[in-house]
């Protein structure tokens, strides 16, 4: 799929031996994630769609209440993050298709680091989950009444709440698989660019990466709405 | 138009002297194989797996069917039992049926028939075998640890919470092989999309590629919903804390939906590649353009498509809204309509046309016929009222297995007779293979007709005793069963005779028109020795206009 | 080989004919259509066998009439066979008002039945001929299935909710039933006979059995959980007075609408706080852990029977295990439980 | 190159224009008393920020037909598998229901229990 090592700007060079030209190769990589993205939607479309059903037939606020136990401008600013590290991506294949080099290295590593900093954040509130016994399992909810103004939650709406947690760590779970993936191979590509005229020769890997790290963001729009935020 | 890449005549025999270099001997040793690129190569390596794995679900199946003779459970304890029927559905499923016309001839042929030099992505082809392979280690694993016994189905709350059998092993096969069948669908979709070569239009397509286009849609997007479902299992069984225990709040009906929502889509997956090898056998052996291209080739996609909406009926006793039954049977019934449509298609092909009896063609006669059945009971089960009576019994059974043996495992023999003087470059023995296809044909309908009348009765599946009344048509069906595994074992036999002694096969044998038929036998590494250039429809065999019956 | 054998099931109760006319309905398309394929099929094969490699026969592209033609007419008939099985499944899934209830409860691997009157069988159902008989199942761990392949019903128990099932028995005799639906190990071995027996028959069955009926063992329960304390008139309005409350609409805080049947009261009684009547605070405890799926049982078919001014009195100490006379001569002081309110009151609550 | 690159301007326009949706839903969700609207407009929110990330960022303002059509696949089968799921959740009480007709006030509201929050919210 990746050109082969060599080091010229020969177009013949870039394409690999069974497709015609470039143009052809460009278009079938490109094509291959997009549908590799919408196999994604499906993935995570499953378990949202769990969810939702799993909301609209729940008989208490259990959900709302799990929402509300998140902290919607942590999560705000962790978007606002990934966001910003979608920016820098854009950017890269920018600065790839326009051959600038020095630019496509700073922004390939720039959104390393954007990506990097929503997992350090996403740590953080997974471990202030934790410690507030947000996690489901047998203690789960332990501290609940320890905040707060002493009420005591009915044993089934904590049952409910539990779910909720249930999906959040398993959306958000596999949403930080993703970023993980990711944050790995734009690692290698960062590598080659800094070694090589790698992304420069041919911005083709940049762009169908960036496909795929912006639709990591894109999950993300979804996940925190539907997480953080209904809360009524 | 420099080159017609449509051969109207049989070529004669070459001679064996000349020596090519194709691409079974253009490098040697196990490292050119397990290393290869070439989807050729690939497509033999899934072929050789996927025989092994025939072989190992159908060993499950004979002994099931072996302690169904008696109806006292004397053979096999009942968690043996229920072992055997639910490895035997795992690893047809997943090991045998989904990857089976796909990955093997699909794999070979797609880049064939569209006059590529391989698919779009080699190394991702590749991947997906050892994906596939990763998957099998992993049933194997669930195999030698002790079993699963939950069923193929993994209903919960049995399987994240009461079965005590290897459930996490058996679930991560199934998981991974699914990984291995998106990344092949993906493959072949990008290919067909940009590989064709020039003057290769959508509707000059052979049916079967457009079988495959329609086959990948569904790889790529039901599968994924198999995954997650079974990452929730997984995570249900292991930390105890889920979405589908009524304990925890959760519920089971939530599991069927998003299991159903991929397995009855999945049904798809094994029978629209079978349906494309029938559309290239009947005309081959008919000599005579397929009857209504365009209807067949949009048959295909319209299966796809309301394929994914119709899983509820397997849940039509299950709890589920009445009302979402409802729906879900009316667009289960239009179903039928596509099915019909290829299978008239296909009988009309045969109408004034040159039939030949030749070994594929046999396989193809069974096919329309044993479809036929095993689509027209469906009706049965997508109608709410006879549904509930024969959910869940023998006649469901009975029917899936119309459509998944006598459908899909009918179309693949066929296939691989029909293409095997191309992957091998020879041929195969004419006499055994007739003989062969017709121990299959008598021994299926033996082995699965009697479990209707099973089921009418109401004889529930996966019971490894039953009352005495039930026991006749249980040793007919076992009975039959022992023929079927006769009919499987001569071509296995055979095929690997054939690889050495039999026959050398030129190009083009069956005088079949198709690009995969211009290229040499064993076609070379790069497929052709020129791209060719398509300027004609496919299936053309005569020179004369062509009519049309209004 | 044995003498049970028969080609077709028995027809034993007012669905099966109305399904086996369906199916032999469909039955007939499919041997047509089958029939239809292979005689095309073969006849189009012979008599255009090969006979010469050289011959290429004219080209026949398509026709759109013959392509319409197959596919509004299987579409047609596919079409009457849909109207005509969802409006028998409608049926299926519409017990009748005055049904018998039986209490069913699934688990691996034995079915465990109640009848109202507190008649327990195990593996084993008895009922009149000529009634209907509708099933209230559950589940205490996996999935089940209920399966009378003579009346041709079948439903699934699911763990957590119960599902209805009836049908209304037209032949004396016994017909199996079975677990339809992968359950585990020995699911083979969670079977079991139904009875038919005449009403007569069934009466003195009945009677020869009565243990206390399930409403009398549930007004125990009531008291002995100390519900009682609470849903009484003297308990300054803390709970709800349940009288009257099975079949009439609810309404909940919050505006919606329930209506009280046996998923409800189940419910409420497991997680009070779910479902919470207008006007009442929550602060009922949870009885998880603390009644079975039986005790459940006995307690909705006491709250099914409850009609005004019999809520039992609050100091009253629940009876001894008693003798029976004592208790038979209670039992006519409490409603029959299989008394249920006519429809014209669930309407008037609206 | 298919298509001309997007400048960084415009990459830059779309990114503040993303910071100001999610400032905005966040804003709504905290602050805001949108009661049974709160969950369609976080997530029209959410739909309008893909639209911009995908019609942008993914360049498929540029792109084929066929991309889009792919992408509208996706979405298409996951509409199908959530609406068809639903028609199961919504019409599960109907029948045992006497008021069939009138059901969905039985069913309707998304957050069931949403009355009952009276207890214990800390």
């Amino acid at each position: 799929m990746s050109p082969s090592a060599t080091h010229t700007h020969d177009e013949h060079a870039l394409v690999a031996h069974h497709f015609e030209n470039l143009e052809q190769q460009r278009g079938a990589n490109l094509l291959g994630m997009w549908l590799f993205l919408s196999s994604e939607v499906l993935f995570f479309g499953g378990i949202f769609t769990a969810y939702a059903m799993m909301r609209f037939s729940s008989t208490n606020n259990g959900f709302a209440l799990g929402s509300s136990q998140l902290n919607a401008v942590v999560g705000g600013i962790n978007t606002a993050v990934l966001l910003t590290s979608s920016l820098t991506m854009a950017l890269a294949v920018w600065a790839a298709q326009t051959k600038h080099r020095r630019l496509l290295q700073l922004f390939l590593s720039l959104t390393l680091a954007f990506g990097l900093a929503f997992l350090v954040f996403k740590g953080f509130e997974w471990y202030h989950e934790y410690e507030v016994s947000l996690v489901p399992g047998p203690t789960f909810g332990s501290k609940l009444a320890e905040k707060g103004d002493g009420t005591v939650i009915p044993a089934e709406t904590v049952k409910t709440m539990q779910m909720f947690f249930v999906f959040y760590f398993s959306i958000t779970g596999l949403h930080a698989l993703h970023m993980v993936v990711g944050l790995a191979v734009l690692a290698v590509q960062l590598v080659l660019c800094l070694q090589s005229d790698f992304g420069v020769r041919d911005y083709g890997p940049i762009e169908v990466f960036g496909l795929y790290w912006h639709f990591v963001d894109v999950v993300w729009i979804y996940v925190f709405p539907l997480l953080y935020l209904m809360r009524a | 138009m420099t080159t017609v890449a449509v051969e109207p005549r049989p070529q004669p025999f070459e001679p064996r002297s000349i020596k090519r270099a194709d691409y079974l001997n253009i490098s040697y040793g196990v490292r050119s194989w397990l290393l290869t690129l070439d989807h050729k190569r690939i497509a033999i390596l899934y072929l050789i797996s996927i025989s092994i794995f025939f072989f190992v679900g159908g060993v499950f199946a004979a002994v099931v069917r072996l302690e169904l003779a008696t109806p006292k459970g004397d053979l096999l304890q009942s968690d043996t039992y229920n072992k055997m029927f639910t490895l035997h559905g795992v690893v047809m499923l997943f090991f045998f049926l989904i990857p089976a016309i796909p990955a093997t001839l699909g794999n070979f042929l797609v880049p064939l028939m569209i006059g590529a030099k391989d698919l779009a992505f080699p190394r991702l082809n590749l991947m997906s075998w050892y994906v596939f392979m990763i998957a099998g280690m992993f049933g194997i694993y669930t195999m030698l640890a002790g079993g699963v016994d939950t069923g193929w189905t993994f209903y919960t709350p049995l399987s994240p919470k009461y079965a005590n059998s290897q459930v996490m092993t058996a679930a991560l096969a199934a998981l991974i092989a699914g990984f291995s069948s998106i990344l092949t669908g993906l493959n072949f979709m990008v290919t067909i999309h940009k590989m064709r070569a020039p003057g290769l239009t959508w509707f000059r397509l052979p049916l079967f590629v457009w079988s495959q286009y329609a086959t990948s849609l569904i790889q790529i997007l039901g599968t994924p919903v198999l995954a997650v479902t079974i990452l929730l299992v997984a995570a249900e069984r292991m930390l105890h804390i889920g979405i589908f225990d009524p304990a925890l709040g959760g519920d089971p009906v939530l599991f069927q939906h998003l299991f159903w929502f991929y397995s009855h889509p999945a049904v798809y997956i094994m029978i629209l590649p079978a349906m494309g090898v029938i559309s290239e056998l009947v005309t081959t052996f008919a000599k005579k353009v397929i009857f209504g291209y365009s209807f067949i080739a949009f048959s295909s996609v319209a299966i796809a498509v309301l394929g994914f909406l119709v899983w509820g009926h397997h849940m039509f006793v299950s709890s589920q809204s009445p009302y979402a039954g409802l729906i879900f049977s009316f667009l289960s019934m239009l179903v039928a309509i596509p099915s019909a449509i290829k299978v008239f298609n296909w009988t009309a092909t045969l109408w004034r046309g040159s039939v030949s009896w030749d070994t594929p063609m046999l396989y193809a006669f069974g096919f329309i016929g044993l479809f036929t059945i095993g689509g027209l009971t469906g009706l049965f089960l997508a109608c709410l009222a006879t549904d509930v009576h024969l959910t869940h019994t023998y006649f469901v059974v009975a029917h899936f297995h119309y459509i998944m043996v006598g459908g899909a495992i009918m179309a693949y023999l066929g296939g691989l007779h029909y293409w095997w003087p191309k992957i091998t470059g020879r041929m195969y023995p004419e006499f055994w293979a007739k003989f062969a296809a017709i121990i299959i044909f008598v021994g299926f309908n033996l082995t699965f007709f009697p479990q209707f009348v099973l089921g009418y009765q109401g004889m529930p599946r996966r019971y490894h005793e039953y009352p005495a009344e039930f026991q006749v048509l249980n040793v007919m069906s076992t009975a039959g069963a022992s023929i079927l595994a006769v009919g499987y074992i001569i071509p296995a036999v055979y095929f690997i005779w054939s690889m050495k002694y039999a026959k050398v096969a030129g190009r083009n044998p069956w005088g079949a028109t198709g690009l995969e038929w211009s290229t040499t036998s064993p076609p070379p590494a790069d497929n052709f020795e020129k791209t060719p250039i398509v300027s004609l429809p496919p299936y053309i065999y005569s020179k004369e206009e062509a009519t049309v019956v209004p | 080989m044995n003498a049970d054998f028969r080609l077709l099931p028995q027809q034993a109760s007012t669905m099966a004919p109305r399904v086996d006319a369906l199916f032999w309905f469909i039955t007939a398309i499919c041997i047509f259509f089958t029939i239809l394929v292979a005689v095309l099929l073969l006849t189009f094969a012979i008599r255009y066998r090969r006979k010469t490699e050289d011959y290429f026969p004219k080209p026949v592209v398509g026709s759109k009439v013959l392509e319409a033609a197959w596919s509004i007419g299987p579409l047609a008939l596919v079409m009457v066979i849909f109207f005509w099985g969802a409006s028998i499944y409608f049926d299926m899934m519409r017990p009748p008002e005055d049904a018998l209830e039986v209490y069913v409860t699934g688990k691996q691997w034995m079915w465990h039945l109640q009848h109202s009157g507190g008649q327990r069988e195990i593996n084993q159902l008895h009922i009149p001929l000529g009634k209907p008989v509708k099933l209230i199942m559950t589940s205490e761990d996996v999935l089940h299935d209920f399966y009378i392949p003579a009346f041709r019903v079948k439903m699934d128990t699911v763990p957590g909710k119960y599902t209805t099932l009836w049908f209304q028995a037209t032949k004396l005799g016994t017909f199996d039933f079975y677990c339809a639906l992968y359950c585990g190990t020995e699911h083979a071995r969670m079977i079991g006979t139904v009875t038919v027996m005449k009403p007569r028959e069934y009466e003195q069955w009945l009677t020869e059995r009565a243990d206390r009926s399930l409403a009398l063992q549930g007004r125990q329960l009531f008291q002995k959980l100390q519900c009682v304390t609470c849903h009484h008139p003297e308990a300054n309005n803390r709970a709800p007075i349940l009288e009257n409350l099975y079949g009439r609409m609810v309404e909940l805080e919050g505006g919606r609408n329930v209506l009280a049947d046996e998923s409800y009261l189940r419910e409420s009684i497991l997680y009070p706080a779910a479902k919470v009547r207008a006007g009442w605070r929550p602060i009922m405890p949870s009885y998880v852990g603390q009644v079975d799926e039986n005790d459940l049982v006995r307690l909705i078919a006491f709250l099914k029977g409850l009609k005004t001014g019999q809520t039992p009195a609050r100091v009253e100490d629940f009876p001894a295990p008693a003798v029976n006379e004592k208790e038979a001569a209670k039992d006519k002081e409490l409603p029959k439980p299989n008394e249920q309110p006519k429809a014209t009151d669930k309407a008037k609550d609206k | 190159m298919a298509h001309k690159p997007i400048s960084p301007v415009t990459y830059g326009f779309i990114y503040v224009l993303l910071l100001l949706l999610t400032a905005l839903t966040v804003y709504l969700a905290t602050q805001g008393h949108l009661g049974v609207w709160e969950i369609p407009v976080a997530l029209g929110i959410a739909t309008a920020k893909t639209v911009l990330v995908g019609l942008y960022f993914m360049h498929l303002i540029h792109s084929n037909r066929l991309t889009i059509l792919i992408v509208l696949a996706g979405v298409l089968f996951l509409v199908i598998m959530v609406m068809l799921t639903l028609t199961d959740y919504w019409t599960r009480s109907w029948l045992t229901s006497p008021q069939v007709s009138g059901a969905p006030s039985i069913t309707q509201p998304l957050r069931a229990g949403h009355g009952s929050s009276g207890d214990g919210r800390s």
